[in-house]
């Protein structure tokens, strides 16, 4: 059965006509790996690669331990949960992106449409006001990120009218509302005291990131990823339009409720570990899309090895660019847009 | 205009912007508009009971116990962030604002109020000498101004004096912790307050207050940890050093190992903080970086005294004690 | 298996737009709707599809009420050709017409070789093979009419139901889909469709619905139905009904109109 | 007034759709273009209003090369009624109809009584005063097509240019379009049309052009283009075209198509 | 002419079966100079309707000056140009939305779309990063508003395929470059002074608004204005998409470019005066739909009454509500979005 998808999925990847898309396709999967341990090497640390090798090895291999503890401690404690973490989130922002770019019918929806980064964004900017500690932050924006989705799909399912504007309307006020509540606390903070430490959170970074946040938010991640996954031949039927979906018999009701649960929980965890890192939703799925077409059978997949290994390698230059963090939210963007631009210009057929 | 008035007599001072400003030559009534001891300069001066607006001081208690009349004064707004209109109602003779609001010191100006400003955040030790005097000036408190100069001048130079024994390779490398374990200052104030005291700014590079990688920190190397006491992930939640010795990525650094965690104390006003108190703030992190090079220096005493001087409050041993305790200020 | 509207009145939010229809459906047989603009034909077939509630009356499959059914059940039962389509992203028509298939899937499944089988199958019958490949964006309207036909047909529904299947095919696009009609309904489908080609009905359909303003103006065979007096009422135009012999020595009626 | 293409080439990107087509029509003409699905009749028109761009060859108004003309003075020569429509926002019916008068106004003007007047005479020619003051998104694809073709009157252009203006109509209201395409011939216009129905052009037409896979099959008279021959090759169906008469004398021709 | 087309308005607001509608017509007319009137008494410094009379009157008249010249000061430096700029900005922030709404063919529209708002936020914080002073930070936001649509038209203007969504597309981009670089700037700025100065910027307020800078808006502000209203029947043309409006006679390219920098124009003023105001652009052309409907002749000048109204009523609740004036940018979103939430449930046509 897992067997059977697989191979479809490189069946289609492979299908096209040119071989440049197979070298593609190549390329896709030897990527994450790839930067996986390329990644190792790079910090503000110094750790050469037969260093790094030595040091990987004594954890399976009885070696002597001929370097200074604090070496251990970058590779494990510091760089591990750290490049664990940029990939667990660039691949759940690209797969919520995707998902929802298909849901809605456009292709500029990114995972915050409906609230959920508003939300976790208000629910840590309220934690931080009120002296939560480190992990009470992270659960009150988790929370918070689910509340506003949910708040604004009750308020969605009252308009009758046109229920997929209904949703994304509802969910750009409820987002309002919670951005809205957050410059509240932040104009209601001590200038002196609060306000940088929550607008420095909300631009996200992965820099404090430990071994336990990793834990902590891996479960949603794949709770919210694998229904989406196995989902993704539906997703297909749902883009063409509620009516049509359900003329194919879908029931678009509970999928979209899926669909809408899986992103949000993917959102609302990658938020509550480091941040409101913006843009890397909007802009993986376009580059799948361009890379492997619109199916999502292909695009979904796509969507996750991009992902992880597009905000890798953003977080690896935010690493090493400079002694001062730049926060990944900034970098994502600033990298991002114009390379973007770039491929909108160039492609054939614009961001399709 | 057959109302009879008596033209006010007026002065003129340059304020920390370096804009000359005409203020009445009797200030009576004082709104601020800013933080960053401004209030604390104006009580030192002895002028606390001329402050009609300000904004909250519940974060200092130990300000708020000498000075109980500051909690039903009332809150005209900070910085750009202001109630002109609550301003003229409050008919100040002078607005003490910060330079880093120039869009509300305007508004302000425009209604026909003066408005001298203060470097607030922006402090260095002169520049802070010089807004004491400036201060003095304004308020009629020239001999006040002249005493507190005095003092920090005094301080400063038994601090140079013995920080002359330290060689080059006795000086520790101090980390300053703002609020999270990872963002650290190296901007003036940063510089001003952990060089005075002997110590090496290890984010000496860092512009202002910025955020650094875990392996930078680990790559510097502190002797010293001092934690900001200000500027919290959240209020009255300061970091403890508990936090720091359970954080497996911080484990190694020799500040950890050795136990060198401080966190810095709230006297009337933060200490870590350019204001008039911050003279003690300096000598506090110098006896607890060189305890036997500074061994000195009674802090205890000088803070004692610093009170009795410029607050007119007799500080006892408990009150003195509460300082070390950030976390119960907010009690 | 027999589709049957049991006075059915249905409409926009709470307006009815059409009243008590009733209407037996049976394997084999192709019903045609026909009616003016604005009749309420389209509205009739999204209420059969469950798309707009219904106002009054019940539709029952094999005697079973359809209310309740599950989606992919009603799907797995009626096609649905829409008559309106809004292109959405660029897929190929061979991914649209695969989509056919989902209402078979498990929830978690993407089609099987089988599926792929079935939908190339579908394509092939309407000769649109050399379609397949292409970006269904990219391809003229008449043409995209094709696909959705095909798609229709890669559902492998018991009534396939759809909604003026020929308003933008060609002339010869248009016979070869009121052959696969009859093809279909001789394979044992039910065929619900609307058309504004009385004449087509009179090629193809065994049964024929007239609708007026939302209410049944008559039903029966067509021959029946389809006279010069009911066009006249219907369209309000004077035509001539003429029986022509065709070669192979078949007889044909055509409509013509009185113009001038 | 004499609308000409000569040699016309057009696609999209720079990929060629149709091929070298050169096509005269004069004032009071009624010109169909009859051609498969895919056959780039959608794309020439788009390329006679200055839509897409032209990739060879000249369109000439009056002997004038319209490709420096301002859209405004393309407009008030020539109407379209587009083939696909998507409903934008809920405009009532009347206010479209107004959009048609566009190009008479100056830049910061909007219609006057008198545009008003002509609006509504061209929503009452196509009998949908009733429609006038509904909104347009909630009236049936038949009834939009009715609008968007009193539009195009209201636009009151020398040529008219119409992309199956049929296609979605019943059978009333497709002879009243016809009559109406007649009546502005006779008024003057030049129309171009194209249609999937060749007997449409037998009953309309002044002149038929036979388009097939982007190049020209045929031009010529209708009774001379369309027949059982070139419908064969065209659409790959066996017809067969007989005349008819029809009360007061006149004749038809009917085309018949065989079946079975 | 003016007076045909003045006539014109209130027979297409007055048509309308039913008599509740002509009433909401006179209202429309008659709330602006309501409000400004009442306007004038509220405030944190009592004056009261009498004595606010006498003061107004003494302008014209040889009146007694029997009051302190303090309420000179508040009623003419402090209320009056305020309550102007919230009218002016107001007005001019709907009057884009509603034109931006109609050229996207898109309800979700608003003003920012392009960018404009984006880069005048950091043409501000770039300003107060670098201690200009007030007239500088007001003209470099201006100018960098104008930048980043200028930025976002050109880069559209490369991609061939389907411009509206490039242009869409392109403003994102750019408006995502330019307010990462806001976001650089406030981590690069001392957390102890310029950050609040920044934030609180962002956040929008025209607390500190003098009669100067008023003086200094009205002049961009009307030249985007009057060229829109003017336009607004072409407006109609442009939302039923590019090629139907080409077809009936528009020359699109420049239709679009005048739309677009009119409206950049009016919201870059609004933005360079009182910060970022969202949600006014967004929420009150739906406001005008559901009561006048799509038709731009009437939709426009409904949009600008309503839009004034609305930015001075909210102003108002901000100068009375508490003694720190809440931002107005906050209070816009946390009446706004509420408010456009009952009114999306109550619209028997949803948000059309
Ligand atoms: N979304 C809608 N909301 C309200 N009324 C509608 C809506 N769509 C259609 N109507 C109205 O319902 C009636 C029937 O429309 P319907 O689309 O069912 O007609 P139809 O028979 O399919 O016409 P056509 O042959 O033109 O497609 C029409 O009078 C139309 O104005
Ligand atoms: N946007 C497009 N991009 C590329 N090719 C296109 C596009 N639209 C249509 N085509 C191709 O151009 C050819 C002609 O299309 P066109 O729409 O002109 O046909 P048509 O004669 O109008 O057909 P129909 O009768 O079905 O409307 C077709 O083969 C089609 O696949
Ligand atoms: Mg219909
Ligand atoms: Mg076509």
């Amino acid at each position: 059965m897992e067997l059977i998808k697989k191979r479809n999925i490189f069946q289609l990847i492979f299908q096209s006509r040119d071989g440049l898309r197979v070298i593609k396709g190549g390329a896709l999967f030897a990527l994450p790996p790839l930067l996986f341990i390329i990644s190792f090497t790079l910090g503000r640390y110094p750790v050469s690669p037969d260093l790094l090798l030595n040091v990987l090895a004594a954890k399976l291999l009885p070696l002597q331990h001929t370097w200074p503890d604090t070496v251990d401690t970058v590779v494990f404690q510091v760089r591990l949960p750290r490049i664990i973490a940029s990939m667990l989130v660039g691949a759940a922002l690209a797969t919520a992106g995707a998902a929802y770019q298909g849901m809605f019918k456009n292709p500029l929806v990114s995972p915050d449409i409906l609230g959920a980064s508003a939300g976790a964004g208000f629910g840590a900017a309220i934690a931080i006001f009120n002296s939560f500690s480190i992990i009470g932050i992270q659960a009150s924006s988790f929370l918070f990120g689910l509340l506003a989705v949910l708040l604004a799909y009750a308020v969605s399912s009252r308009i009758r009218h046109d229920p997929m504007l209904a949703l994304i309307l509802s969910g750009i006020l409820v987002g309002t509302l919670f951005t809205s509540g957050t410059s509240l606390i932040k104009y209601m903070a001590d200038p002196y005291d609060k306000l940088p430490a929550i607008t420095y959170w909300l631009m996200g970074s992965l820099a404090a990131v430990a071994p336990r946040d990793v834990l902590s938010v891996i479960i949603p991640m794949l709770a919210g990823a694998v229904p989406l996954y196995l989902l993704r031949w539906r997703l297909n039927v749902l883009s063409l339009g509620e009516e049509e979906a359900r003329a194919l018999g879908i029931n678009t009701g509970r999928l979209k409720f899926l669909v809408i649960v899986c992103s949000t929980l993917m959102t609302a965890a990658a938020v509550s570990i480091c941040g409101v890192i913006g843009w890397v939703g909007l802009l993986v799925p376009h580059l799948a899309r361009m890379l492997v077409g619109p199916n999502y059978k292909v695009l979904l997949p796509a969507s996750i090895l991009i992902g992880s290994s597009y905000l890798l390698l953003v977080d690896d230059l935010a690493r090493i660019m400079a002694v001062v963090e730049i926060p990944l939210g900034i970098l994502t963007s600033l990298i991002g847009a114009p390379f973007f631009l770039y491929l909108l210009q160039r492609s054939r057929r614009g961001w399709l | 205009q057959t109302a009879v008035k008596t033209a006010p007599a007026e002065k003129t001072v340059v304020d920390m912007s370096g804009k000359t400003v005409k203020v009445p030559a009797e200030v009576n009534k004082i709104v601020v508009t800013c933080y960053g001891g401004a209030t604390n300069e104006i009580v030192v001066l002895g002028a606390a009971d001329k402050i009609v607006g300000q904004p909250s001081q519940e974060n200092f208690p130990h300000l708020l116990k000498f000075e109980p009349q500051f909690k039903n004064i009332p809150d005209a707004g900070s910085f750009d962030n202001i109630s002109v209109e609550e301003i003229i109602r409050l008919k100040p003779d002078v607005v003490i604002a910060s330079v880093t609001s120039p869009k509300g010191n305007k508004k302000l100006e425009d209604a026909g109020i003066p408005v001298v400003t203060v470097l607030t955040g922006r402090a260095t030790i002169d520049g802070l000498k010089k807004e004491f005097k400036m201060m003095g000036e304004v308020l009629n408190k020239e001999n006040e101004a002249n005493t507190l100069i005095g003092f920090w001048d005094s301080r400063l130079k038994m601090l140079k004096d013995e920080a002359a024994g330290l060689t080059a390779d006795k000086q520790k490398k101090v980390y300053y912790m703002l609020g999270i374990p990872l963002r650290t200052d190296g901007s003036a104030w940063g510089q001003d307050f952990i060089t005075t005291a002997g110590g090496i700014n290890v984010a000496r590079g860092v512009d202002n207050a910025n955020q650094v990688s875990a392996e930078q920190v680990l790559q510097w190397n502190p002797d010293v940890i001092i934690m900001s006491s200000n500027i919290g992930p959240t209020k009255n939640h300061f970091i403890m050093a508990d936090e720091l010795k359970n954080n497996a990525q911080m484990t190694n650094i020799n500040a950890v190992k050795n136990n060198q965690l401080y966190q810095c104390p709230i006297g009337a006003f933060w200490w870590d903080r350019p204001s008039p108190e911050s003279i003690l703030g300096i000598m506090w992190l110098a006896r607890t970086l060189y305890p036997d090079t500074f061994a000195n220096i009674n802090l205890a005493r000088e803070t004692g005294e610093f009170f009795k001087t410029f607050y007119h409050y007799s500080l006892t041993d408990q009150e003195f004690k509460a300082f070390f305790n950030p976390q119960s200020a907010g009690e | 298996m027999r589709l049957e509207l049991k006075n059915v009145t249905c409409g926009y939010g709470s307006k009815p737009v059409v009243h008590q229809v009733s209407l037996p459906v049976d394997s084999g047989e192709v019903l045609y709707l026909l009616g003016p603009n604005g009749s309420g034909k389209t509205t009739l077939f999204k209420t059969m599809l469950g798309l707009l509630r219904l106002q009054g009356g019940e539709i029952l499959c094999g005697g079973e009420n359809i209310g309740n059914w599950p989606r992919s059940r009603i799907a797995r039962f009626m096609g649905y050709i829409p008559q309106a389509h809004n292109p959405p992203f660029p897929y190929k028509v061979l991914d649209i017409v695969l989509m056919g298939r989902t209402a078979h899937l498990g929830a978690f499944a993407s089609p099987s070789e089988n599926d792929q089988k079935i939908a190339l199958e579908a394509i092939e019958a309407l000769n649109i093979s050399h379609l397949q490949n292409k970006i269904y964006t990219e391809i003229s309207g008449g043409e995209r009419q094709l696909v959705l036909i095909a798609r229709a047909l890669a559902q492998q529904p018991q009534v396939l139901i759809m909604d003026e299947p020929t308003s933008n095919l060609d002339f010869g696009n248009q016979l070869l889909v009121l052959r696969h009609v009859q093809k279909l309904a001789q394979m044992g489908l039910a065929v619900v469709m609307s058309s504004h080609f009385p004449e087509h009905a009179l090629l193809s359909a065994t049964k024929v619905l007239l609708l007026h303003k939302g209410k049944v103006f008559g039903a029966g065979r067509p021959e029946e139905m389809i006279t010069e007096q009911s066009l006249k009422t219907l369209f309000g135009v004077d035509v001539k009904i003429i029986t022509t012999t065709i070669r192979k020595g078949g007889e044909t009626r055509v409509i013509v109109p009185l113009v001038q």
